[in-house]
């Protein structure tokens, strides 16, 4: 169990690293944040995006515990639920961190614009959080009790349509043609589902109960998933891009430019595409490599972080990419400018949240 | 009545001036009793403020703006009307914004884009100010979880400071950039303090923490987390200077005479003859979003 | 007629006053509390004194404004309607559009509550602890007292005076304020190296336009005009004055056609019908092939040449081989497109020529400024609606003080320059102090409210000259460049916290008050007030040993108070010049401006010179003049007795010159002389000075030219040898400038200003900097691709004189030949926001002025440019 | 009531004459209304107004009560001071607050003449609605103001206002007159 000590070491440092963050945040607000009202989002957002995606996703396979009972994932429902919640909360930490006036997030609840997306969002993983919270307390309790079906196949639903919600809460926006895409919020609940077992391939394969004979078999088969998931994802890139490219609007094209040849390049060549995809794939058909343990649970981390790269890579290029050409120029000032990296309170405040994530 | 110089005005006379006197009373809006009732209200001749073709423009749409402040909010329809031939690229619009809504650093609600077109020697440099387009199909507010931002009466697209989460999915949604966010920060940040040599921050904060009167309230930036700080910004056509009768900052201060604000919805105002020219365009009219800021070309 | 009325008859009359459309004058009064109102809200003021009349100073243009002060603190500062600086050029067009708020305001006077409030300024007197003085070496400032810096600076001066040696103090100052008093320190203290910053400015433009039309800053009546031409002018972005851009937008609306001759695509250019780029310094070529075409075209005025110039026939010989050809080798504008454009001018009328520092700082610039002024002429324009002005100006008056006689001469050489302006030469006299070439070294120096580092041509140089000084003053409201070399900070007001008499840039007379709206925000003295304190400490007085700096100036008594002496020392100006009224009724005026009813008035040159009533002219009278020529003596009559000016009988010395070429002696009824009209036919007053010349039998008042016309061709030029001893022609002749690119040096380096700064002064204004915080180099599309260079790359910027790092801009918007920039930037001072941004222009010259005006060559620089 | 708004509408028409720029529609009504008053081209009229009402200039005749009474320490009149403040305060009293885009100055002539216009609008209101004692109250707040603040300086304005020549300011010249004899024949009416 060196590895876990080893996490959970990590884990309090970045707390403890998370704290500072977050006190820096909480008395200087927003001045210390490298965002600006050009790249108007941050890590935070890619962030919220990022840990709502796995938390849905890991909900998903709780269900084929809970609710398919399916054999195989007997007994990993709980570490799904568990992963499910606390994903959640970190993501929805991250994104209240990110509001001008934290204070008011009550404001959201009081139904004022039922039509915003964003308002959707919130209603909808409250209600998801509750019922995976609750979902967790009754199978703490007992696994059998009758409530638990009924609310896996609402938390299933949640699951679905809130992490298609998420690509729609910026797929909407036709101001930026690099979001407004035809495929774009159909691609998140697959993502979801993908980052899902991108964890459960971490939980099994890192964390799993050494003396389950089902351990090798759920690596193969969340293996398999995750191989062909990351195909679907290479498709939807493609679809993405190429769309972009072939449709030829100019933003939508310096966008998609900024990704692959832009100042993180690297970040979308290296950790989204060869890290994130090609590895895990090339690993996971290999039915040796994805039964073992240590090989399985690493291609998890890796699939987690080309989903945190790509992730930054939807939220980032559209907004590094001048609406108006002229803007460029208009005004002086750092918080006008179009090129963004996250500052040390922002990396503080998220490494302290994944920390906390860690901890449970 | 018991005057007997009464006698001496005909009927004509008096019903002539007791249409203008009534309408006087009624423009006071107090204890309107009878009287006003009583008389037909045909010869209660509308308040008309002289403004005609060749006066001087501010004059012109200053008297507009009194004559479409009498009319009920929702009966207006401001718009702005810049003219690209006489913009002089000199941003004094800007500046002026920035004093009258005490905006701070990287707050802008009217920068002015430069362009360069054609190849030397056939080029030019366009300056094209652009402040909120006030969209009738404004893509900033279906968006908003908390319709902190919203068209109000006059159509103007407002933002309630002390409702706004800070969230800032309007300022993705806007196509035209028109939305900044005020990140709490103050222009003399960052000044060593010498003590007893410089002024220093402490001194010249004083005058940037001091009130604007956005939306007629006032907000000082005084606090860390006091609205307006973590709040979306924009240009809001200067409403508390329409309030009070005055045209926008940026309308009284253009050094080109380029800014031209009114009601479009007044058939007779300059902004409508304008907006009626061949040579007009809008920013980005294929997204539907309606703007009511004119550009001539 | 009234009284014949009776109350019944008023009544009846209700009924057609009746039809009188009702405006709103009252709304109903609100309940409770009032909404907050808007920082320009003239309904918030509680008392008429939160609105304060006055001028701006952002820059030198003095636009009316005015400033909303709540709870002793500006809140806003608006435009100034009542002022006509900021509205309208011409009077007609002020009458008609004043007080429809038809003022304007560029972004620096919107910005102006930051120079207040700015948090680098400097608030106590600060003395340097560390002898050592150079660029950025850190002069160890130590607060101390006013009464220290004071009493320092006094016995300083003190000591200088009382060892003989006066006029060792050197003076520099900003024009546009206080400065009256300034001279009339140094004329009592007994210095004659008093300056000011017009030599840095335009007084190329000013000996241009004196020599041919006789006025030293005509304005253009651009409004009325239907074709402008400019030359090296961005009066749309370099504002000046608030209404400038308006009237060109205006003369635009109205069908006039606005072109425009620069190297680089000004705003101005941008807005313009059509930009002719050229080589700089070529512009006097161009107008000469323009003045060419108008006479073999005979498109010119031939009644206005006729009648109201001279020298035209000299004049047209000499341009007969001025062709477009030849103009295109010089100036790089196709000859076809200068046929076009002399063709427009001739058929566009009226049309109006103007230049301004464009070619105006380079060493050819006064007769390239005579050629472009000379087209005026050609077009019969001068004086004349939609034409060149010349205003008129009888603002406040100063009364000049009685001081001693100042033996040695002026540091900076001025009457060698032949026609060099009041200001004196900034780049002679420190030059010559570093080059040790000086007439005398100065010890002590005084610079108020000038950055003479970053603004005179030849940054190290200047610093070097400065390090010689024995004792610096500097008043500065920032701890500029200049100021770094300082022994004594003072710290200055801002224009928001003091008074100052501003006058004209419109057409007609107005004089408006500068008025502290708030108190100096440290309690600091104004400038004015400085200077007086100093000189009440050293006791100064003047030559009849009457006191001046503490007796009232009108009151003759005592007073205690700077500020009211000072403000005493307004009024007087204000009863003795101009407007005739006290200080205390130009702040009751409304917008606290006097504007002379007359307004602008047309052909002035018309004007009948009246002489006194029972005057006589005698003929076959002489004028004893002394030996020299220059001063007048007396008269001598047909009878042979020679006569005072008073009547008196005159001794007439035996070297005295007599001239008995005049044509008329004119006495006044009681027999003393009046004047006289020599034998050219030109009015002279009994000082000798140019009233008007005869025609038809009448005096007319003509131009302030020598001859009283317009001047093709300048008997005074040829008169004259320039400062290095060179004959002046008589022709406004194609010189070429004195440094040109070669292989080592192959680019032009020019520069400009824009609406964003002024000078070098506004560049801790973080407004103004966030719409231009860096002056990045102008570069050619064609000459970055020769050298490899891309937009934003950094690069070298390097002449023979200086190097430094820049970014480039790659524009289409620029002769290929020439790279160019906004001046101003480059501080390693002045405060923590302009420090360090973009690059000093100046540091790449020579420190050197024009040999005829003795303006200062920002603009004859050429450099090489590569990456870095 | 006839007499009330007869005198509200002469009051209006004599508060635009002085407060706002002449435009053909005014014109027309001062030929109908001034006896002997001959019409003048707009432009000049224009900038008569200008010189004459708006100022500055030597021809200006401030329309502003404090600058003819306010006696003031350095014997130079001023504007604003107590007076002024006190017709601020009855116009308040009164309901009514001066509307955006008007002298700020409370004590400016058009404004005092609308208010007296407001006076008797009231008046003739609470005549029409058979309230006889707040008739009575809006009629001597109408005698107070003439008294204490319209008429006290109203000559001496109409003085400085005649003192000028030429054909556009005889229009203002006859204007002042007019206005002066009625103003007068106010007074007298109300004791």
């Amino acid at each position: 169990m060196t590895l876990k000590r080893t996490l959970y070491a990590l884990a309090a440092l970045a707390l403890l690293f998370g704290v500072w963050g977050v006190l820096v945040r909480l008395t200087t607000g927003h001045e210390n944040a490298a965002y600006g009202s050009y790249v108007v989002w941050g890590l935070w957002v890619a962030m919220y995006l990022f840990f709502v995606g796995i938390s849905a996703g890991a909900f998903m396979f709780a269900t084929f515990d809970y609710l398919f009972n399916i054999p195989l994932f007997k007994g990993t429902g709980r570490a799904a639920l568990w992963g499910a919640l606390v994903t959640l909360a970190a993501g929805l930490l991250s994104i209240w961190f990110d509001l001008g006036h934290m204070e008011r997030i009550w404001e959201v609840y009081l139904f004022r614009n039922p039509f915003s997306v964003m308002a959707q969002m919130v209603w909808g993983y409250t209600l998801f959080g509750a019922i995976a919270l609750v979902s967790l307390i009754l199978v703490i309790q007992s696994e059998k009790s009758a409530w638990l079906k009924p609310l896996m196949i609402v938390g299933l639903f949640l699951s679905v349509f809130l992490s298609g919600g998420v690509g729609a809460l910026i797929g909407v926006q036709a101001a930026r043609p690099y979001w407004h895409i035809g495929l774009f919020p159909a691609q998140f609940p697959v993502f979801s589902l993908a980052s899902g077992a991108g964890l459960m391939l971490v939980v099994v394969g890192l964390f799993g109960a050494t003396d389950d004979a089902r351990r090798p078999q759920q690596l193969w088969v969340l293996g398999l998933t995750t191989v062909v998931l990351q195909l679907v994802k290479i498709y939807f890139l493609w679809a993405d891009f190429s769309q972009s490219l072939y449709g030829g609007i100019p933003m939508n094209v310096a966008a998609v430019n900024e990704v692959m040849f832009g100042t993180y390049w690297w970040a979308f060549w290296i950790l989204q595409i060869g890290l994130g995809t090609i590895v895990p794939l090339v690993v996971l058909v290999q039915p040796k490599l994805a039964k073992h343990n240590g090989w399985a649970g690493w291609m998890g981390v890796l699939v987690l972080v080309g989903f945190a790269v790509a992730r930054a890579n939807i939220v980032f290029p559209a907004l590094t990419v001048p609406e108006l050409e002229a803007l460029r120029t208009a005004f002086n000032d750092p918080r006008l400018g179009y090129s963004y990296f996250p500052s040390l309170m922002e990396w503080a405040v998220t490494l302290g949240i994944v920390g906390l994530a860690n901890t449970p | 009545m018991s005057n007997p110089a009464t006698a001496t005005v005909d009927r004509r006379t008096f019903l002539k001036s007791a249409g203008a006197a009534v309408a006087f009373v009624t423009a006071l809006n107090t204890e309107p009793g009878r009287a006003v009732a009583a008389v037909d209200d045909r010869l209660a001749a509308p308040p008309s403020v002289e403004a005609k073709k060749g006066s001087d423009t501010l004059l012109r749409m200053q008297a507009e703006l009194q004559r479409a402040l009498q009319k009920k909010p929702g009966e207006r329809r401001w718009v702005m009307v810049i003219d690209l031939r006489k913009c002089v690229g000199c941003s004094a619009c800007t500046i002026s914004c920035v004093a009258e809504n005490k905006l701070p650093p990287g707050v802008v609600y009217r920068p002015v884009m430069e362009q360069e077109i054609g190849t030397y020697p056939n080029v030019t440099r366009t300056f094209l100010p652009k402040p909120c387009m006030q969209c009738d199909n404004p893509p900033c507010v279906p968006v908003c979880p908390v319709e902190a931002t919203y068209k109000d009466e006059n159509g103007v697209v407002v933002i309630d400071y002390d409702q706004c989460i800070g969230c800032r999915y309007c300022v993705t949604a806007c196509p035209y950039a028109a939305r900044t966010f005020d990140f709490g920060a103050t222009y003399t940040r960052g000044t060593a303090e010498a003590e007893g040599v410089i002024v220093g921050q402490a001194t010249a904060d004083n005058y940037e923490r001091a009130a604007n009167f956005e939306y007629r309230e006032a907000y000082a930036r005084a606090g860390r987390d006091e609205s307006p700080i973590g709040n979306v910004r924009k240009c809001h056509f200067c409403l508390h200077r329409l309030a009070e009768g005055m045209l926008p900052a940026c309308t009284t201060t253009c050094i080109g005479r380029a800014t031209f604000f009114g009601d479009a919805n007044d058939t007779d105002s300059l902004v409508s003859e304008l907006v009626a020219s061949p040579n007009v365009m809008r920013l980005k009219e294929d997204l539907g979003t309606e703007p009511r800021v004119y550009y001539l070309t | 007629m009234t009284t014949t009325f009776t109350r019944r008859d008023f009544l009846k009359l209700a009924g057609a006053a009746g039809a009188v459309a009702l405006g709103t004058r009252f709304v109903a009064a609100k309940n409770g509390r009032a909404a907050a109102p808007s920082l320009a809200s003239r309904a918030a003021g509680q008392t008429a004194g939160n609105w304060i009349a006055t001028a701006c100073n952002m820059c030198g243009g003095q636009t009316g404004v005015l400033v909303r002060v709540d709870e002793g603190r500006v809140a806003k500062i608006e435009p100034n309607p009542d002022n006509p600086i900021g509205v309208a050029n011409v009077s007609t067009d002020f009458w008609r559009w004043k007080n429809t708020d038809g003022a304007a305001m560029c972004p620096k006077g919107n910005a102006g509550p930051m120079a207040l409030y700015d948090p680098d300024r400097v608030k106590t007197p600060l003395k340097r602890t560390n002898p050592e003085k150079g660029k950025g070496v850190d002069p160890g400032w130590a607060a101390i007292s006013w009464d220290e810096a004071l009493n320092t600076i006094a016995a300083k001066l003190r000591d200088l005076r009382d060892a003989g040696e006066a006029h060792k103090l050197v003076w520099f100052s900003e024009d546009h304020s206080f400065v009256d008093i300034q001279k009339d320190f140094t004329e009592l203290y007994g210095t004659p190296n008093y300056h000011n910053h017009s030599n840095l400015c335009d007084v190329a433009r000013k000996a241009s336009f004196k020599l041919v039309v006789g006025d030293e800053r005509p304005l253009g009546d651009f409004a009325n005009a239907r074709h402008i031409l400019l030359f090296g002018w961005n009066p749309l972005s370099a504002t000046k004055w608030s209404h400038l851009p308006r009237i060109f937008t205006r003369a635009i609306e109205n069908g006039a056609k606005l072109v425009v001759v620069d190297p680089y695509l000004s705003q101005t250019a941008a807005r313009a019908h059509e930009w002719i780029p050229l080589r700089p310094a070529t512009d006097g070529a161009l107008a000469l092939a323009l003045a060419h075409l108008l006479i073999k075209w005979n498109l010119y005025d031939q009644e206005f040449v006729n009648n109201w110039t001279t020298g035209f026939d000299d004049f047209a010989a000499f341009v007969a081989d001025k062709t477009p050809e030849w103009a295109e080798q010089i100036t790089d504008v196709p000859a076809a497109t200068i046929r076009r454009m002399a063709r427009d001018m001739a058929n566009l009328r009226p049309a109006v020529v103007d230049v301004w520092s464009g070619p105006g700082q380079h060493s050819n610039a006064v007769q390239g400024g005579r050629a472009i002024a000379i087209l005026n002429a050609l077009l019969g324009n001068v004086d004349r609606p939609g034409g060149l002005i010349n205003p008129e100006r009888k603002g406040p008056a100063r009364q000049k003080p009685h001081g001693p006689k100042i033996a040695q001469p002026r540091l900076d050489n001025l009457n060698l320059y032949p026609f060099g302006h009041g200001s004196g030469v900034y780049t002679e006299v420190l030059q010559s102090i570093v080059d040790g070439t000086a007439a005398y070294m100065p010890k002590i120096g005084m610079v108020i409210f000038q950055n003479l580092v970053l603004s005179v041509p030849g940054t190290d140089n200047v610093i070097e000259a400065l390090k010689k000084l024995e004792f610096l003053v500097v008043v500065d409201t920032m701890l500029s460049e200049t100021a770094e070399m300082a022994d004594i900070v003072i710290p200055g007001t801002t224009y928001l916290e003091r008074y100052d008499l501003t006058t004209n840039w419109v057409t007609w007379t107005s004089v408006s008050l500068r008025q502290p709206a708030v108190e100096p925000i440290f309690g600091q003295l104004p400038e004015y007030e400085f200077v007086v304190e100093v000189a009440r400490r050293m006791g100064l007085k003047d030559a009849d040993d009457k006191d001046f700096f503490t007796v009232g100036r009108i009151s003759g008594q005592p007073v205690d108070s700077t500020q009211a002496w000072y403000e005493e020392y307004l009024s007087e100006q204000l009863l003795k010049g101009g407007p005739k009224i006290s200080l205390d009724d130009l702040k009751a005026l409304p917008g606290a401006v006097w504007i002379d009813p007359k307004g602008t008035r047309y052909e002035k040159f018309k004007d009948e010179v009246h002489l006194p009533d029972g005057a006589q002219t005698k003929t076959g009278y002489a004028i004893v003049k002394s030996a020299d020529g220059k001063t007048i003596l007396g008269f001598k009559d047909d009878r042979g007795a020679a006569h005072k000016p008073d009547g008196s009988a005159l001794d007439v010395p035996a070297d005295a010159k007599m001239d008995d070429k005049v044509q008329q002696i004119i006495l006044d009824k009681d027999g003393k002389l009046w004047g006289y009209v020599d034998a050219k036919g030109i009015l002279k007053g009994a000082d000798g000075s140019e009233k008007g010349f005869r025609r038809d039998g009448k005096f007319l008042k003509g131009w302030s030219t020598p001859s009283r016309l317009i001047e093709f061709t300048s008997a005074q030029a040829a008169a004259r040898k320039d400062r290095n001893g060179n004959a002046i022609d008589a022709q406004p002749v194609y010189t070429p400038r004195d440094w040109f690119p070669n292989a080592d040096f192959p680019l032009y380096l020019i520069n400009w200003k824009e609406s964003s700064h002024t000078h070098s002064r506004t560049f801790n204004n973080p407004w103004l900097i966030e719409l231009m915080g860096w002056n990045r180099l102008a570069i050619n599309s064609v000459t970055a691709a020769r050298l490899g260079l891309k937009d934003g790359d950094e690069i070298w910027v390097e002449s023979p004189y200086g190097k430094a790092k820049a970014l480039a801009r790659v524009t289409q918007g620029i002769h290929p030949e020439v790279v160019g920039w906004q001046h101003g930037f480059g501080h390693w001072g002045l405060g923590h926001i302009a420090k360090g941004k973009g690059t000093a222009d100046g540091s790449f010259n020579k420190t050197i002025s024009d040999p005829i005006s003795g303006m200062a060559l920002h603009k004859e620089v050429c450099v090489k440019v590569y990456r870095v | 009531m006839e007499t009330s708004l007869a005198r509200a509408s002469l009051y209006n028409f004599l508060a635009a004459a002085f407060g706002d720029p002449p435009t053909p529609q005014m014109m027309e009504a001062w030929v109908k209304t001034v006896p002997g008053l001959r019409p003048a081209p707009l432009d000049e009229m224009s900038q008569a107004y200008t010189r004459l009402l708006v100022g500055p200039g030597a021809d200006y005749a401030p329309p502003y009560a404090s600058l003819y009474l306010n006696p003031s320490s350095n014997g130079k009149p001023q504007l604003w001071g107590a007076a002024a403040a006190a017709v601020e305060a009855l116009y308040g009293e009164a309901g009514v607050e001066i509307a955006p885009g008007q002298p700020r100055v409370p004590d400016h002539l058009a404004l005092e003449l609308q208010f007296m216009q407001h006076l008797c609008a009231r008046e003739a209101d609470a005549e029409v609605r058979g309230d006889s004692a707040q008739a009575v109250e809006w009629r001597e707040r109408q005698r107070a103001f003439l008294r204490d603040h319209l008429w006290p300086w109203l000559p001496q304005f109409v003085a400085r206002l005649s003192n000028t020549q030429d054909e556009a300011r005889a229009v203002y010249r006859a204007l002042a007159a007019f206005m002066l004899a009625f103003v007068q024949s106010e007074v007298a009416d109300h004791g």
